[in-house]
């Protein structure tokens, strides 16, 4: 007889269970995600192909489908982490395989070398370079992305990667990197002034570093 | 919402602050000297908060003084003047006065001593124009905040409406500066007659003037022109008395000592109807209208136990840090630190040539037992001591923790944009962390990483539109050949229905021949005409130039293949390798030689169309010039945009003090 | 020449760390005579072994983390610890005791959390801890105060007694703790005033019959009363200095009297009073000394307020109701646990983000 | 498929081991952790569980609606659960009694549903029962090194009270290693299984970095780099 009230009892149990997973799984239904979309909004869209895919949304759409985090070189290790914090997979170092984190930098034509030929137009991902058959091309700064892409087509060679310059609204306070300017002249005059005992030696600056 | 100050309402207090030495003395004993001009001034075309205006002189010219040297730009900056008459010896890059260190756009300017004033445009009566004119002559007259920001005052006013009260800021809480001390000891009338002009812009229903009581001499030479002067023309105006505390010469602290209101997050202080104003600001505005002189010069202190004869000065702007460091007897040592600013938030100079720009109220050269520098930086150890002093009630501790590990998303959580860099927090720190360096290292990391999310943002809607274009492209092209197709088709069906007797599709063409032999015919004779119209400018017009297109793709390719041989010399199993390598040899050395030859043949080529080249080359000029000015309006309407941005960090660091 | 570069502030308030430390330490001194007077020279023993052993343990650390062992010395927090740790036990626990102790409190609770600033326990207190579970025995045997002692120990055989558990005459520390009670065959062995109260009402009896005890004259026991009015004495002298603000001592000791006033209101004969939990136990090493430990204390004046009260209930609730006569160190630990959640809700308002009050 | 067998045990045994690196199931791992002896019959009662679990459920998982996995995996651990506590019962009785209520629930031990679910679920029940085996071996491992660890420092022995596991012949096994005059009495105490497990993932940490840093650098391989756009 127990038996029977064993048995019964766990049907009984598990036809709730059942009733109340139904409700659950119809009631709490997740919409997917447009993942691809977050990936993509936090690739630096470079758009320069170094992770081996045309563009960063395609490389977003691979990383969803299960591609390595760690193929963006422009985006360097803090997007590798952005990326793992949001797919809740393991951060891991830049793959150098792909390239390696560098300086942000900017094309510029030596314009006079141009010959203008419009390849460079054609490479350029994101319409950053102005021009037309013949006439001589130009970069807008404000829009490269510097990904490069229009050094290798250029059949004169007339494309620089050249570093961004810094500008002092854009200076994120390196004091550390703040050259060291020599003054001879105040030398002598602080030297005359302290009855020579103070050498004329360049002192090195000394800085505080945050 | 109102707010109705009168001279007994009670002070309130803001959390924290500090009370380090003052150390005013000796620099407020002396009156405010003046020092004969520097042999060279060095004018930045950006001085104040803002993109830099076009430069309206060019090398060699003479100026008077006062003239303007830039138009405001794009964005609504503020222009510079010269200083005084001279010549415009260079306009080149020059260190700015910035804690960068970096260089930028300076005219220099050789002074001949004679001050020749360029012609002053006062206005008599600012009630004959419009305010909209009158905020205009301001901006026209180079006037910016000299407390700390430099934020165009003409802007700030403009920007205020419904305004209840004005105040005035002459609390200077800094330690050392006197610069606004001395400039209400000496001329509280005209500063009095600038609160004046500015309540009649901003339809103020009350000034509020705030001094600290360390000043007993300037309040009372406030008390007494405010007692001079008819009560008509000023309404309602209160000279306040605030207790000495660091840092309640901040925008938002003075707020809040003297209203008790705090002004809100990303907000302004006109949003809850308060307009602020430096007194020298308010100097400055008085001598615009009332004499018609631009900006030109400041008072800067002199201050600092290297100077031997500590002071104030009026320094023309542009005046180098150098030359007025010399006049007061500047006794370098070892280590030398000179001072932008006060000890608190003032920034260290590597160059001496910087000049003094609008912004510059203090030149501090201490001595290392005065000021002694921070030790090394040790373990957090989570005392407190900054949180306690804090007066913007942020969390220093956690701030320092998060910036370190770069963490941005807490840092911006724990409101670190509302920090006021005051300094406080490094000052009491027990284990000498420099905290307000980490937070402004993050803070420009925060802004950088903004920018660079927007840039990113435009480059991958540009790569967008750049995908759908190519895609429309193709489709079009696509489409043009189906219907070229269809055309060709249908001309067929025609021609067939034109021969009905043809028996397959096989014998149209050769019948169809004749048919329409002449159409095709005419066709083909366009279509040659056509290339060879196309062909003939580019060939005739410039053989010289095609040549040398040549030589420089020949040489490019020659390059290529070096660079492919390369590698391929590498390649262990390659036994073609150095025949390959000997082939890339030989056509480098051709390509080469073929160079030459051009080169030669466009040299020999060269003088005999000298006329011809000269023209071209002024011409290319011309165009080049009309290129790199599109390009800098581009750039610079760019950089309006991120300057905007920016705006909001601006305004935050205008709670800078005197 | 060239000028030298540095960030703002450019003036500084001159107290380090190692100031501040210097000064908790020399506010110590009172207390720390008074526990000398009262019990015997041991208390000399272990301080100087627990900050030779502090010390060492600390050099050690820091060289294996790859960083520079005088610095982190030079800030003298780990005397600090070893100094607090050493008061705290039983002046004749076997100097093994004391080393077990040291090591845990600077090698573990301290370093293995990542040094200076970076420990979320009091070390000195978990170090307490870790020896009060593992050697009971030797962690109560406290002796009694020199007035009541049988026998006194002499420098030298305290010293005996430190390094081998009885004295050159063989007299253990048992015998040691036995108090004079005029008959030899009378004599009972000594407890701390909170044990022996707690003992006591766990055999029926009331506390008035608990408290007939010849050791309690005065306010709360002979002896540790002294030793609670020298720390603090020493507390005022921190107070007085700016090294400690009031809200952590205030709130602690507040805390720890209304709940003694309600107890004593209510149950008179079983909940001991105001001035047995004020001047007994380690109430005001721990006011002052142990609960203000910066790194482990809440940040925010409120923070602190909340956190030091949490101590004063735990402490009051644990000498009451608990297994152990005396509470600090466990209590210290506890409210420790809870710092990230009072930080995390008693955070201040940031200028401009207060709501407009109307 | 050999290759496979072998991550699969080096998985289970240490790169992903359930108690040192995902942390699973630490109640029953740190209560009884005391002795060896416990911590062994313990280990051994839940690989046994997990081996059962992961071939059953990796059987069944072709007929098992994904919304309802969870409960009949859970029914599927509590069977094997209920058969290893019978089992005890009958055979080791004074180990059962020791262990007490940690052998029942065993049933709520992360790291067997966590298998069943990560794992078995998903793969043949040859490989899921290889990795119920090597995932039970790790667990059980960390769980006599900390038995060891507590044991020794707390009583200065090792298989102290084996007879209850293995029969009265066991008895010979107990070592006593260092005669304690007073013994860490922390390390029996429930804070002292914290504090040791502590040490023993520290251990496990510190080994793996010495481990990566000795690793030579590998020769990198350059990417092939797509181009965007064509150049035409």
């Amino acid at each position: 007889m127990s038996w029977i009230i064993g048995i019964s009892a766990l049907a009984l149990m598990a036809l709730i269970a059942g009733l109340i997973l139904g409700f659950a799984a119809i009631r709490f239904r997740v919409e997917s995600d447009p993942i691809v979309e977050q990936i993509d909004s936090i690739l630096p869209q470079t758009q320069c192909g170094q992770c081996g895919y045309p563009g960063c949304r395609p490389y977003a759409e691979a990383i969803a489908n299960g591609d390595e985090l760690n193929k963006c070189p422009p985006g360097g290790q803090a997007t590798i982490d952005k990326l793992a914090d949001l797919l809740g997979r393991e951060a891991k170092p830049l793959d150098a395989a792909h390239g390696e984190e560098d300086i942000k930098k900017v094309a510029i034509i030596r314009e006079d070398e141009c010959i203008g030929c419009t390849k460079c137009i054609q490479a350029c991902p994101v319409d950053a370079i102005l021009g037309a058959t013949k006439q001589m091309h130009t970069v807008i700064a404000d829009e490269c992305t510097g990904c490069d892409l229009c050094v290798e087509p250029c059949p004169v060679d007339c494309i620089d990667m050249v570093p961004v310059e810094p500008k002092p609204e854009r200076w994120k306070w390196q004091l550390e990197q703040i050259p060291i300017v020599e003054m001879n002249h105040l030398a002598e005059l602080g030297q005359t002034q302290a009855n020579g005992s103070n050498e004329a030696e360049t002192t090195k600056q000394q800085q505080v570093n945050g | 919402m109102a707010i109705e100050i009168t001279a007994t309402s009670r002070l309130w207090n803001f959390p924290g602050g500090v009370q380090p030495d003052e150390r005013k003395s000796p620099a407020n004993l002396q009156p405010i000297q003046r020092f004969p001009l520097a042999p060279m001034l060095y004018i930045p075309l950006r001085q104040h908060a803002g993109a830099a205006g076009e430069l309206c002189v060019a090398v060699g010219d003479y100026v008077l003084k006062g003239q303007p040297l830039t138009i405001p730009g794009v964005d609504n900056g503020l222009p510079v003047h010269a200083s005084t008459s001279g010549t415009i010896k260079a306009i080149t890059e020059h260190p700015l006065n910035h804690p960068s260190g970096l260089s930028g756009l300076t005219v220099h300017l050789q002074p001949d001593d004679q001050d020749a004033p360029y012609p002053h445009q006062p206005i008599a009566d600012i009630h004959a124009i419009s305010q909209r004119e009158v905020l205009q002559h301001l901006q026209q007259m180079g006037i910016a905040g000299l407390g700390g920001a430099g934020f165009p005052t003409a802007r700030k006013v403009a920007g205020a409406r419904n305004i209840d009260a004005l105040i005035i800021n002459g609390i200077e809480c800094e330690p050392y500066i006197v610069a606004d001390d001395r400039l209400m000891r000496e001329h509280a009338a005209k500063i009095l007659r600038g609160c004046e002009l500015l309540q009649q812009l901003t339809s103020a229903k009350s000034v509020i003037f705030a001094i600290e009581d360390n000043k007993p001499e300037a309040i009372n030479a406030v008390a007494t022109a405010i007692a001079e002067t008819s009560s008509t023309t000023i309404a309602n105006i209160i000279l306040r008395v605030i207790p000495t505390k660091y840092p309640s010469g901040g925008e938002k602290q003075l707020i809040q000592i003297l209203t008790g209101k705090q002004v809100p997050a990303n907000g302004l202080p006109a949003d809850i109807g308060i307009l602020m104003q430096n007194v020298a600001t308010a100097y400055a505005v008085a001598h615009a209208i009332d004499v018609g002189e631009p900006l030109l010069e400041r008072v800067v202190t002199l201050t600092g136990e290297a100077l031997h004869h500590p002071g104030t000065a009026w320094a023309p702007l542009g005046t180098p840090v150098e030359y007025l460091l010399q006049q007061s007897g500047f006794q370098p040592s070892k280590h030398q630190r000179v001072i932008i600013g006060g000890p608190m938030m003032g920034y260290t100079i590597a160059n001496l040539q910087v000049p003094v720009t609008k912004t510059t109220n203090c030149i501090l050269a201490p001595t290392a037992s005065e000021l002694t520098p921070a030790d090394a930086e040790m373990a957090c150890i989570r005392c407190g001591a900054c949180e306690q002093a804090c007066p913007a009630s942020l969390l220093p501790q956690q701030l320092y923790w998060h910036a370190k590990a770069q963490d941005y998303d807490a840092l911006k959580q724990h409101h670190i944009v509302d920090c006021i860099e005051c300094g406080i927090c490094a000052y009491v720190c027990p284990s000498q962390i420099p905290l307000v360096q980490y937070y402004r290292q993050a803070k420009a990391e925060i802004r950088e990483q903004a920018i660079e999310h927007q840039k990113a943002e435009i480059a991958r809607q540009r790569f967008e539109a750049r995908q759908l274009r190519l895609e429309r492209e193709k489709e079009e092209r696509l489409e043009k050949h189906r219907r070229a197709a269809e055309a060709r088709k249908a001309a067929q069906a025609a021609r067939a229905a034109e021969a009905p007797t043809s028996p397959s599709a096989a014998d149209t063409k050769p019948s169809a021949g004749k048919g329409t032999n002449a159409a095709v015919q005419a066709a083909l004779a366009r279509a040659k005409a056509k290339k060879a119209a196309q062909e003939q400018p580019d060939s005739s017009a410039s053989i010289g130039p095609s040549a040398a297109v040549q030589a420089a793709i020949e040489r490019a390719k020659a390059k290529k293949a070096a660079q492919a041989a390369a590698p391929e010399q590498a390649e262990p199993v390659a036994d073609k390798g150095p025949s390959a390598a000997v082939q890339a040899a030989i056509e480098r050395a051709k390509a080469k030689k073929a160079a030459q030859a051009n080169a030669e043949s466009s040299q020999s080529a060269e003088p005999a169309p000298e006329n011809n080249t000269q023209s071209d080359k002024q011409d290319a000029i011309a165009a080049a010039v009309a290129r790199a000015k599109a390009r800098k309006a581009e750039r610079e309407q760019a950089k309006g945009n991120t300057e905007s941005q920016n705006n909001a960090a601006e305004n935050e660091r205008k709670g800078k003090q005197n | 020449m060239s000028f030298y570069i540095a960030s703002s502030p450019h003036n500084h308030q001159r107290r380090t760390t190692a100031t501040l430390m210097n000064i908790v330490l020399l506010a110590m001194i009172p207390g720390f005579i008074a526990q000398l007077y009262f019990f015997g020279w041991g208390v000399l023993f272990q301080l100087g072994v627990a900050i030779a052993v502090a010390c060492a343990c600390e050099a050690l650390c820091l060289m294996a983390r790859d960083r520079s062992a005088m610095m982190g010395l030079r800030d003298n927090t780990a005397i600090v610890t070893a100094a607090l740790l050493a008061v705290s036990i039983p002046p004749l626990a076997p100097w093994w005791v004391i080393v077990i102790g040291t090591l845990f409190s600077i090698g573990v609770v301290k370093h293995l959390f990542g040094g200076v600033g970076q420990n979320i326990f009091n070390p000195a207190m978990a170090g307490y801890v870790l020896l009060l579970i593992s050697f009971p025995v030797q962690m109560t045997a406290w002796l009694p105060p020199a007035s009541l002692a049988s026998n006194v120990p002499s420098f030298l055989d305290s010293l005996h007694l430190f390094l081998f558990q009885y004295t050159s005459e063989g007299y253990s520390v048992e015998q040691m703790r036995r108090i004079d009670t005029g008959t030899l065959l009378d004599a009972v062995v000594m407890a701390t005033p909170l044990d022996h109260i707690k003992t006591q009402l766990s055999q029926g009896l009331t506390l008035g019959e608990a408290t007939q005890h010849q050791q309690f004259t005065g306010i709360a026991g002979m002896g540790w009363q002294w030793v609670n009015a020298g720390y603090l004495l020493g507390g005022l002298v921190l107070l007085q200095q700016r090294v400690i603000q009031w809200h952590i001592p205030g709130a602690f000791l507040g805390a720890l009297a209304v709940c003694a006033i309600i107890g004593s209101v209510f149950a008179p004969d079983y909940l001991p009073g105001l001035n047995i939990h004020l001047f007994s136990g380690a109430t005001m090493l721990a006011a002052f000394f142990i609960a203000t430990d910066p790194v482990s204390a809440a940040t925010s004046n409120r923070g602190k307020l909340i956190y030091a009260a949490l101590i004063g209930v735990l402490v009051y609730l644990i000498r009451s109701f608990g297994g152990y006569p005396d509470a600090v160190a466990f209590a210290v630990l506890l409210a420790n646990l809870c710092v990230p959640v009072i930080d995390q809700y008693t955070r201040p308002t940031t200028y401009g983000y207060q709501r407009e009050e109307r | 498929m050999s290759n496979e067998y072998a991550t699969l045990s080096k998985d289970g045994l240490w790169e992903n081991n359930p108690a040192l690196v995902q942390l699973l199931g630490l109640c029953p791992l740190l209560a009884v952790s005391g002795t060896v002896t416990n911590a062994l019959g313990l280990g051994i009662a839940t690989m046994l569980v997990l081996v059962g679990s992961n071939i059953t459920v990796s059987l069944v998982r072709n007929f098992v609606p994904n919304e309802i996995r969870i409960p009949v995996f859970v029914i599927v651990i509590a069977t094997f659960v209920t058969l290893v506590e019978l089992t005890m019962n009958a055979f080791t009785y004074g180990l059962f009694m020791a262990l007490g209520i940690f052998i029942p629930l065993i049933v709520t031990n992360c790291a067997i549903i966590g298998r069943a679910e990560a794992y078995a679920s998903k793969n043949a029940w040859p490989k899921a029962g290889f990795d119920g085996l090597m995932m039970g071996l790790g667990f059980a491992a960390v769980l006599v090194a900390l038995g060891a660890m507590r044991e020794l420092l707390g009583q200065g022995t090792l298989f102290d009270g084996a007879e209850l596991l293995l029969g009265a012949w066991a008895s010979e096994l107990r070592i006593q290693l260092i005669q304690f005059d007073y013994p860490l009495l922390l390390a029996i105490l429930p804070p002292g299984a914290f504090i040791c497990m502590g040490f023993l993932i520290a251990g496990k940490n510190w080994l793996d970095l010495r481990r990566k840093e000795k690793l030579a650098k590998q020769p990198i391989a350059k990417a092939q780099r797509a181009r965007v756009t064509t150049v035409n």
